[in-house]
């Protein structure tokens, strides 16, 4: 599945009157499948409420940019502050969705995807903060890395972001929610059945309905 | 109450072993103007606090590449490989803080504020149990106020008595930099008159700035960086 | 997103027992007309949060009046006989905090923070022993958040999404209340389409606002007070 | 000695280039006794640095007030702020000078203005941040309250604003400065004698050089 598949069905999880924080990486890639009319305002934790997207070299302001470093237009209703405010937005719960990327999620919603001891480590940045504080968060991310390995988990391995925070993972081959139960698959990739699934999947997969293809 | 000075005297306040609060995240609001005066002057053994590093060849990093910078206090330094390469050979102490967490850290001391108890990642492998105490009967993360001796910061206007806006997200951590160092040096692209800012739209108000500096916009620092645009 | 509100509705959320932050120093920034509503629908056993207690007549003093208020957590009362007299007569529980160090423990709540550290009067009779620990050798006052139910504010402009200007010292205490309470409502005297207003000169974010009404400046409230001005 | 002799002695402490909080009552009557040229931001603690004089009705703007609530103008260059700001310039410092009134003072430069108890207890407002954290306290009293008991002390009685706090008193009959020795006399009011003055104070008073008159 082409990831404009995995991000058109991402997309859907944007309800309008949200404020939604897209991490970088496939998250912000998000912002593209946005109606531009849409009833959302994006949070970026450098200091804007109502990012638009992406701004052609003829429109960029080099003062504004988003918390990825890409220059970006505003919407109708923005506002810019500073990152103390802008992370008590965060913390005191005030957006509705954050987006996230992952090295590896797991059947408890723990989440891991800033830190590979040893290899990567640059830094927590704002991960920590948009992970444990905004009441739904979604994971966003390929179901395998490169070498084939599950990043959807029975346990994660790496150090984590942050404790039981993950709602939902939509990943190119399925649609998986969080419950107290496990792990509940909701979709699944078009062409793909539930056995091949599970074997690219390290977590045990709930089944409480036929899933949906997506 | 004019705090107009001379760039490179503003600077030469500056000693070896000082700490310096940077504004910016990213490129906006990064004072390239007094960083460059800083490398020129070579005071060394900084402790800089900024929530990144910039990129390569540009801003903090230059100095951290020059050898002056002992510390780096920062959130995220993942777009600048040379000083990930200067941690991980041990050259360059780095700490790490969540990103809203270091903001919160300088502004607790911009308000006067000792420390102040979060729970943010306070099960996680960034919080040393030393820091926990029991509040409330449930366990907080203690976060101690980060001071400096100085704060360098980009303005986008500045008036005689140093009252300061910022534009768009270069705003990011100047305003609590602003408060929270000993000694505020501001560089800014517009100087206008006292009385040209209207007092609802003051950023900073001048009570928090010593030295207003001009930014010479001229460098290719401050324009549009290739790459980061749509096409 | 439009937030835009019926005054009525928006104050019938409010229940008995609710705790209020209501924003204004003095008269400028109390919100006259949402307090009316308050008064009028009648919920009762409530904590109001306010800098002050108004003047005896206006704003949150006729709530107090009214007997609809429990428990006042405030700076100062000292321009309100009337509620002095209901203080000193156990009528009215009122808790005083130093004014910068309740406007800390709102903003406090506001950044998600549990408490912070200070040193204000700390050796004064204002501070109980039991908050008092000892960090890093010497003591420091634990500063307990300051949350709340609802926050009632005044805003010289709003927009659909809620972004807010303050005018002059009517800001005050009101961005922090917009932080720290579950539920935010706002009078505005002008309700002005969303991208009216730059958004660098935002004080108040949208996202912290819930329900934003009109407000009536004909309510006399609102105008000057006689013998505050000079001759 | 009228207040005004009083006040212009006192306006004279008020030196360019500095940022001036003044309390209520008879701190606040000295912006009456600055030029109004003078190079000073004065700081009203509810939101603004560069306070003007009281308005007049037809200048006053119901949204703009003192912290004593006076309709005021506003000097060049002034600016408005929330009262976490406010208390922050307080409290970190970049006050160089507050202005305030006491019930008591001592000879340690304890200060007591905010609390008797059993009679007035209307709050401490900003006093306690001002007084304790401003690098210079100056107060600005009557030398005896209308009883005749001296307000200038050996030690203060009443609750306490600030422990240690005050640099210099100014009264209608003295102007003494607070060292590590105690009060020391720098001017005394013209046609008082110094025998005169330590009869009406309950303090110590030290003499290092014959007192100026004011």
């Amino acid at each position: 599945m082409p990831p404009e598949h995995l991000l058109r069905r991402a997309a859907r999880e944007i309800l309008p009157g949200q404020i939604v924080n897209l991490g970088i990486g496939l998250p912000t890639q998000l912002m593209a499948y946005l109606a531009p009319d849409a009833d959302v305002l994006i949070h970026s934790e450098n200091g804007v409420l109502g990012c638009g997207p992406q701004a052609t070299a003829a429109e960029a302001d080099p003062r504004l940019i988003d918390a990825g470093g890409a220059y970006i237009r505003t919407r109708t209703g923005a506002s810019f502050f500073d990152s103390a405010v802008s992370f008590a937005i965060v913390r005191r719960g005030r957006l509705d969705l954050s987006v996230m990327g992952a090295f590896e999620v797991d059947a408890l919603g723990n989440l891991a995807n800033w830190k590979i001891p040893g290899r990567f480590s640059p830094g927590i940045g704002g991960a920590m903060e948009l992970a444990q504080k905004t009441p739904r968060v979604l994971v966003l991310c390929t179901h395998n890395d490169k070498a084939g390995r599950s990043k959807v988990r029975r346990r994660c391995t790496l150090p984590l972001t942050a404790e039981r925070c993950v709602s939902r993972i939509i990943t190119d081959k399925a649609v998986l929610d969080v419950t107290a139960e496990g792990l509940v698959l909701r979709e699944i990739a078009a062409g793909l059945t539930v056995e091949a699934l599970r074997r690219d999947t390290e977590a045990e997969l709930l089944i409480d309905r036929e899933p949906e293809e997506f | 109450m004019d705090k107009y000075r001379e760039k490179a005297a503003a600077i030469a306040r500056i000693g070896d072993g000082a700490t310096i609060m940077v504004g910016g995240f990213g490129s906006p609001g990064t004072p390239f103007g007094l960083l460059a005066e800083l490398e020129r002057q070579g005071q060394r053994d900084l402790t800089i606090i900024k929530n990144d590093a910039n990129e390569a060849g540009i801003g903090v990093s230059r100095l951290i590449e020059a050898g002056q910078v002992r510390r780096l206090i920062t959130s995220h330094i993942g777009l600048n490989k040379r000083v990930v390469a200067l941690m991980n050979s041990g050259e360059l102490a780095v700490d790490f803080h969540p990103q809203g967490i270091l903001a919160e850290k300088i502004r607790c001391a911009g308000a006067g504020c000792l420390a102040f108890l979060s729970d943010i990642g306070l099960h996680s492998e960034i919080t040393d149990p030393g820091d926990v105490i029991e509040w409330r009967g449930r366990p907080a993360k203690v976060e101690a106020a980060l001071t400096a001796d100085f704060a360098l910061l980009h303005a986008e206007r500045a008036d005689s008595v140093g009252n300061l806006c910022y534009r768009a997200t270069a705003r990011n951590f100047s305003p609590l930099m602003a408060m929270a160092a000993d000694c505020v040096i501001v560089e800014a692209a517009g100087q206008v008159p006292a009385g040209s800012i209207d007092p609802d739209q003051v950023h900073t108000p001048g009570a928090f700035v010593d030295a207003v500096t001009d930014a010479d916009l001229s460098d290719p620092a401050y324009g549009l960086m290739e790459g980061r645009y749509a096409p």
